[in-house]
């Protein structure tokens, strides 16, 4: 069963094991996503992640879609987590199961690159001064 | 509203609803106006010249430049994105 | 923390992810090995593995150390299960938090690759015919 | 027991256990004997030649062939492993 989802709520990763579980499956590939204490060495107290959700749940599938084209993965669950999320929560999950291990990887490796490169869903970092910006944005992460 | 003009509602975020002070603005366009027009003449001012590289959807999709917008569409505007 | 174990328990993720939890990590990846219905194209029941478990637990530990050195990984957690276990069960897990996802694949990658090569384990096939066979036994399995 | 002589206790696993019907034997060795003496004289007539290509341990530890075995060392034979 494939999961593709923008939510408020915690991610729950053992749903997502019975979601990608597959007699067929000899791999299953996990990554999550968790907020970090700091960004490029700056201390962070956590993020607010903010999505265009029905183009995020859209982009999502179709990078789901892809994952199982080109790496014969059986089954794929993306989910992101959207809010203020504190440090050590976790923010995405990529789950893909597959007949061997290699392409397990590489799916999952494929899954979370596209969704930073593709999926409208944007951070904003709470720094440990107090302050906040926005990932990408050119006045807060000058171009160095 | 007049014939020749169109209402189209546009949503922002990340720091593109910051440099708007909002998430929503509704636009009064004229017939015609393309997505590259509105994004020059309307959001460029604000926005600043990188939003020409953005990516935009109408309607829940992605768009190009040259997508005639009609009355009623949702355009959103979707700066460099962040997740993971 | 580091977990490191030989079980005939069932593997449990969830506490995995509670062992390797930090905010200093941005990343986890995790990679299960599961039970498949086939190899190499012949039908399976299910399969039964034998460790000699003072050694093999060494060997994981080994590995573990590797994987902080080599790749950063700020926790380890490798656990394989042995025993008769039925198609569709975790017979192993690799699990690892790191700063950021590049070094969490590398290190979940080698993890599974050295305890292929390294840890004494086998393997037994339980045919869907009736028949079993250890993996790697030159009788059972006729170099190609 | 022959003071010449040292008791070793040998674990068998996989294929090698089914070769030797057994998964724990213990053998009598000359004082002196070092693994390789071991594998080379009193297992590879039954385990055949790819047990020189095999990893061994003593002791829980892997071990060369030259590790000089005493008495009441543990020897396990690792046929060629197949985890994962």
């Amino acid at each position: 069963m494939d999961v593709y989802r923008i939510t408020k709520e915690p991610i729950d990763v053992a749903s997502a094991l019975i979601d990608i579980a597959d007699d067929r499956a000899g791999a299953q590939a996990l990554f999550l996503g968790t907020v970090r204490n700091e960004f490029e060495g700056r201390s962070s107290r956590g993020l607010y992640y903010d999505a265009y959700e029905p183009l995020a749940e859209k982009e999502l599938r179709r990078i789901g879609e892809e994952l199982k084209q080109e790496f014969g993965a059986l089954h794929v669950v993306l989910i992101h987590r959207i809010g203020d999320l504190p440090l050590g929560v976790v923010s995405v999950l990529v789950a893909v199961s597959t007949g061997h291990r290699g392409e397990a990887f590489a799916a999952a490796r494929e899954g979370i690159d596209r969704i930073k490169l593709r999926v409208p869903i944007w951070k904003k970092e709470h720094w440990g001064n107090g302050q906040d910006a926005w990932h990408h944005d050119p006045e807060a992460f000058p171009a160095k | 509203m007049n014939p020749s003009t169109m209402t189209v509602h546009t949503l922002f975020f990340s720091f593109a609803a910051d440099r708007m002070n909002g998430r929503h603005k509704t636009l009064d366009l004229p017939q015609g106006t393309t997505l590259g027009d509105m994004v020059r003449q309307y959001l460029e001012p604000a926005l600043g010249p990188d939003s020409r590289n953005w990516l935009y959807s109408v309607n829940e999709e992605w768009a190009s430049w040259e997508t005639q917008l009609k009355n009623g569409d949702e355009i959103a505007v979707i700066p460099p994105v962040s997740g993971g």
